[in-house]
């Protein structure tokens, strides 16, 4: 199958939907033709489509949400581009308040088919306010999806399956993931949201992990195996809805797991992944849970440190052999 | 207040009984909330009716509009049936939002009302954002949006505005200057007088009217609404009004001085209409009583609706989440 | 010892304060002369200290913290209030991008003296935009400290603390607990940062509850003890720094763990608590970790709903009960 | 561009000298970046000198200032250690913030400098906040809050310019307003040429000026500063300028038109100054030439200490959260 990068697969992804529905639409600051984005995810769309569907915004991360959220309301589909996933936190009221929760507070009257894609994390040295993670506040937020995606063919199929649906999505991309490729069919595909992938099968510890943390937990796994430690992967693919039931499925066979996210460990996504299996699935468990993420901390400028910070192969290596 | 020669008098006896609906209706919900029979809290409208029924009275059917926690008289001027806003206010499974949103969240996306949010200045976008869509489905709608004195001091306003006026978008900007944002008198929270001139940030026109005279804001929307149809871009109206009430619930409004209550009151939007009506013989006294009539009969109607209605199931509150 | 409100314990608080160190001022909207604040918490503060020092600002939250930060970087003590804990949406980026962040950025120049305090919480029927409990997010924020007070003592003791201290404090109130009453001594005391309170001790299930839920955790607790089921009530007090060692010393003794929380329950306070224990204490387990808190819907208004998705002392029991 | 009454022949000297150091200083930033020495990314300063250095010479030593993603002009301007600001960029612990901010979050309060967020528009309330931090402490500090044209889109410069305005505090709001925010030209985000008429809708002065003519923005400057001081409250300065180079890093800046980038570096603001100085015999060539070579060298040395410098331990990664 040919090969594409995830920010190729992305681009896909909107093209094809642009020109499958007309109410598909882009907005976000830098998205159309004097940039194509900052990542340059939207890059040649505007050239394609006009500047009325490939939309520059001002810098107004609160306004591009809530505009949003007006044309979803009113039958059009729009796709916001927050330029840096830490900028969502101008944006939480339109995001959290109002996309989340209008179509509950009015009963059911609204769909809210609205998609915001953003690129978390770190490892680019750019700082604190550009190096983030938060899918966990999202998480905690009922009314919204939160898809993950980790590789280009997940990063196609679900961003296709995220503007096609009715309900508002935080699409969350990662700065290190773009350049990545994978294999990705040219026919049409969707992948429905709350299906994890099973990265690499495993018997001895479930290693549950989104984003660049798949493919760190795959080093890790390859690493172990040379060691004769067997880890099954797994990347849920989406937060919200989860599959709770391929993660626990799996812990029942491996009786251990460790959770990985880039997030800072307190209040983050492994917590949700650690308690669903303390809840639920306890008794199969051969070993404590373990969690490894970023400590908490902001994300610091210089090389060395921010390396210290973000999570890698060998801390996942490290835990697993913890609890092994 | 002089009558306009765009008003056909059948339009303006409804904008009277439009505005008569709403004051009873309100003063209704009062009673009811007296009587420990409304969950909650609640902002009346009452003093303000001539902004809603101005407004609406501009928009055809299929236009859309906005609103904000001092909602009930947007919904009811856009056309909402009284007996499902009044079982919405009370928790009622009958309601709009099958009592998921309760006084502050009524919706209708029949008749284009597109929802009150409870967030000061949240709905400033959201507007924008709906005529964006109109826009880029050529529809050729309008959406009003209504906001307070205070909403006009969040960053919402400022990037929706500015959003709506580069993209020429199809939306009157409604700014219902009631004086008070809670407590907080206008001098407080900003230094200008009129919000109306904030309108020069985003290279837009910026329009003072008179929101106890029906027929000035009617006009000033009309003009505006055109314009908005004509693709020519957005305009911010402030109607200079006043709550005649506390701002929610309790609220004796002490911070207000007694002169100023009594010199607003002196200029109810409603009598001020009625005194034109009978004045210009458009209404009679017997027609006016009339009227009034059949408004309390149908808000009675409408209480006993929703007070009849059941609440909903509690585990409905689990539906509604995602579509 | 006397009694008081929580309300009148934080007013004693913030006047007591005020009068120690002049570089304590207030401001937030409505909570000057003209109304005392949205619940009065600060009424009558105004008269003592004049506007300048309880300042009435527009709704304008994001600005009402940043201005707050400005503040606090250059030698006040500012104690911002947020009429409802749902509008730091609106201030998420001041609050977590700025206030929580500036020290570390800056390698240790800032302090950020800031307390910031909000009413969560449901059971008033104001509905979705009103009633939020969202201190997961911000436990998620390095660099910022969480304080939930459950009774007059701990609130005016803890939010002393909060005024002396040097870092930023996102102090949580409830807007049940404002009438409650309790004994509060006369004499100027504080209460340090991370360290929990047993509300109740027992031993055979632990129950970490905060807020309104220690309340309903006690009630739970005597419905039990007529049952002959001892239940221990760990009140963390503080979420960051949070008190591990209390919690796993109690799981310890018990063997059993009860989460509960007024917030949605996916990624919420809970999840957080139940991961400690599976990571750091599982071994100590008998049974599964139970969590109690809210569906994942927004809070809806009509009363039969709204009482639906808040935890209530019978949800406490039935969660004690299964893994007894 | 006049020289101005108000300033002594070493004040003019200091000034040019200081446009030499921002502009030599982010040049050998560049070429470090082009060897792959500079971490992460980078948004010089090259062309706006005359606004940092401009403003900062109307401030007092004790004055403070907020910064942005474009903020090692106004670091040095402000008075800030080149070596320590270069050390920063490069990530080493010798660096104003250790290493932990970079080139995007420099701070030095010692000299005043609040320190630079990236997030746009972010620095407005808090700037306002120091500000009133000052006029609560009565200390007759004034503060200076730069900031782009891109970032008064921001809902922060609505909510903060308001509340900077009713509580007249002594701040001045700095637009540098260099046509784009990234590839977004002006007229594409706003419909209004002068972002300085937006200093209407809080009802405070709104000044355009020359923002490559470092004596304009000076004056401006000083004259807002004046009334900080007398406490008559907040200005909103607009300087029209133009960055040299792209937005950041590798931006090869191709959405700007050929002739327009010309028209601006031929109005330099450097070159503006020089030819100044030159013209009315306050410096020489010889002189100029001296002043070239003095900061050239003070710049190989930060260049020395900063590379020579040490990056942080790993571990101190897990300092400076909490006080
Ligand atoms: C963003 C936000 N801040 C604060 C509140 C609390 N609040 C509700 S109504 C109100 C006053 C609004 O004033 P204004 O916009 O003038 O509308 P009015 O009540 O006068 O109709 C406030 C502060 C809120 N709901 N949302
Ligand atoms: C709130 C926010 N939105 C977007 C960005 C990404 N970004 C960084 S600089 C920039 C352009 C800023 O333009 P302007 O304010 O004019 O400053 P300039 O770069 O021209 O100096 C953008 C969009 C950001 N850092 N913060
Ligand atoms: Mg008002
Ligand atoms: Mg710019």
């Amino acid at each position: 199958m040919r090969k594409i990068s995830y920010r190729e697969a992305l681009r896909e992804a909107l093209r094809e939907e642009m020109r499958r529905n007309p109410a598909v639409f882009l907005l976000g600051e830098d998205i159309g033709r004097y940039w194509g984005g900052a990542f340059k995810v939207t890059d040649g769309l505007a050239e394609e489509f006009g500047d009325d569907r490939v939309r520059d915004t001002p810098i107004s991360e609160n306004a591009i949400i809530g505009v949003a959220v007006g044309a979803a309301i009113t039958g059009m589909r729009p796709v916001a581009e927050i330029m840096f996933g830490d900028l969502t936190a101008l944006a939480m009221d339109q995001i959290a308040n109002q996309a989340a929760k209008l179509r509950y507070m009015f009963g059911g009257q609204a769909k809210v088919p609205l998609v915001i894609r953003t690129p978390f994390g770190g490892g680019v040295n750019i700082a604190a306010h550009h190096s983030q993670s938060l899918e966990a506040w999202f998480m905690h937020v009922p009314g919204l999806y939160v898809a993950v995606p980790s590789t280009p063919y997940d990063a196609k199929g679900l961003l296709k399956a995220a503007i096609r649906g009715n309900n508002p999505v935080i699409f969350c991309e990662h700065k290190l993931l773009y350049h990545v490729e994978g294999e990705v069919p040219e026919e049409d595909y969707i992948i429905p949201f709350g299906v994890a992938d099973i990265k690499r099968e495993g018997e001895d510890v479930t290693v549950v992990a989104t984003l660049c943390m798949v493919h760190k937990a795959l080093k890790a796994a390859e690493i172990l195996e040379a060691e004769g430690v067997s880890v099954e992967v797994v990347d849920p693919r989406t937060l919200t809805p989860l599959d709770k039931k391929a993660i626990i499925n799996s812990v029942k066979k491996t009786g251990r797991l460790v959770a990985v996210s880039e997030d800072c460990k307190t209040a983050g996504v492994t917590a949700e992944i650690a308690a669903i299996v303390a809840e639920e699935a306890i008794d199969y468990l051969d070993a404590p849970i373990k969690r490894v993420a970023e400590p908490d901390t902001p994300i610091p400028f210089s090389p060395p440190l921010e390396q210290y910070v973000i999570p890698n192969e060998k801390a996942i290596v490290k835990a697993i052999k913890e609890i092994i | 207040m002089t009558l306009t020669a765009n008003l056909t008098k059948n339009k303006l006896v409804e904008m009277y009984k439009m505005m008569v609906k709403i004051r009873l209706f309100e003063e209704k919900v009062f009673e009811l909330y007296a009587q420990n029979l409304v969950p909650g809290t609640i902002h009346l409208y009452t003093g303000q009716e001539a902004v809603a029924v101005g407004v609406c009275s501009a928009l055809r059917k299929d236009d859309y509009i906005t609103s904000t926690h001092r909602g009930h008289g947007h919904c009811i001027a856009k056309g909402a049936e009284i007996k499902r806003v009044m079982a919405e206010i009370l928790g009622k499974k009958t309601g709009y939002c099958k009592g998921k949103g309760g006084s502050m969240h009524i919706a209708d996306f029949n008749i284009g009302m597109l929802g009150a949010t409870a967030v000061v200045g949240a709905g400033i976008p959201i507007a924008a954002g709906a005529a964006l869509s109109i826009k880029l489905r050529k529809t050729g709608q309008v959406v009003a949006c209504f906001f307070g004195d205070g909403a006009s001091n969040q960053g919402t306003f400022h990037e929706g505005i500015n959003m709506a006026a580069i993209w020429q978008l199809p939306v009157i900007f409604v700014c219902e200057n009631n004086l008070y944002a809670m407590g907080t008198r206008q001098s407080i929270a900003m230094k200008i007088e009129n919000i109306a001139d904030r309108a020069t940030a985003y290279g837009i026109p910026g329009v003072v009217v008179d929101g106890n005279d029906v027929l000035a804001v009617y006009e000033a929307a009309l003009s505006a609404v055109e314009r908005a149809r004509r693709d020519e871009g957005p305009t911010l109206i402030e109607c200079k009004t006043y709550r005649h009430r506390g701002h929610s619930r309790v609220d004796p409004a002490k911070y207000r001085p007694k002169e100023e209550v009594e010199a607003w009151l002196a200029k109810d939007p409603i009598k001020q209409l009625r005194e034109r009506l009978l004045q210009s013989t458009i209404l009679t006294e017997v027609e006016i009583q009339r009227i009034e009539e059949e408004v309390s009969t149908e808000i009675e109607e409408a209480v006993k609706y929703s007070m009849e209605s059941p609440y909903p199931a509690p585990q409905e509150a689990l539906e509604d989440v995602y579509a």
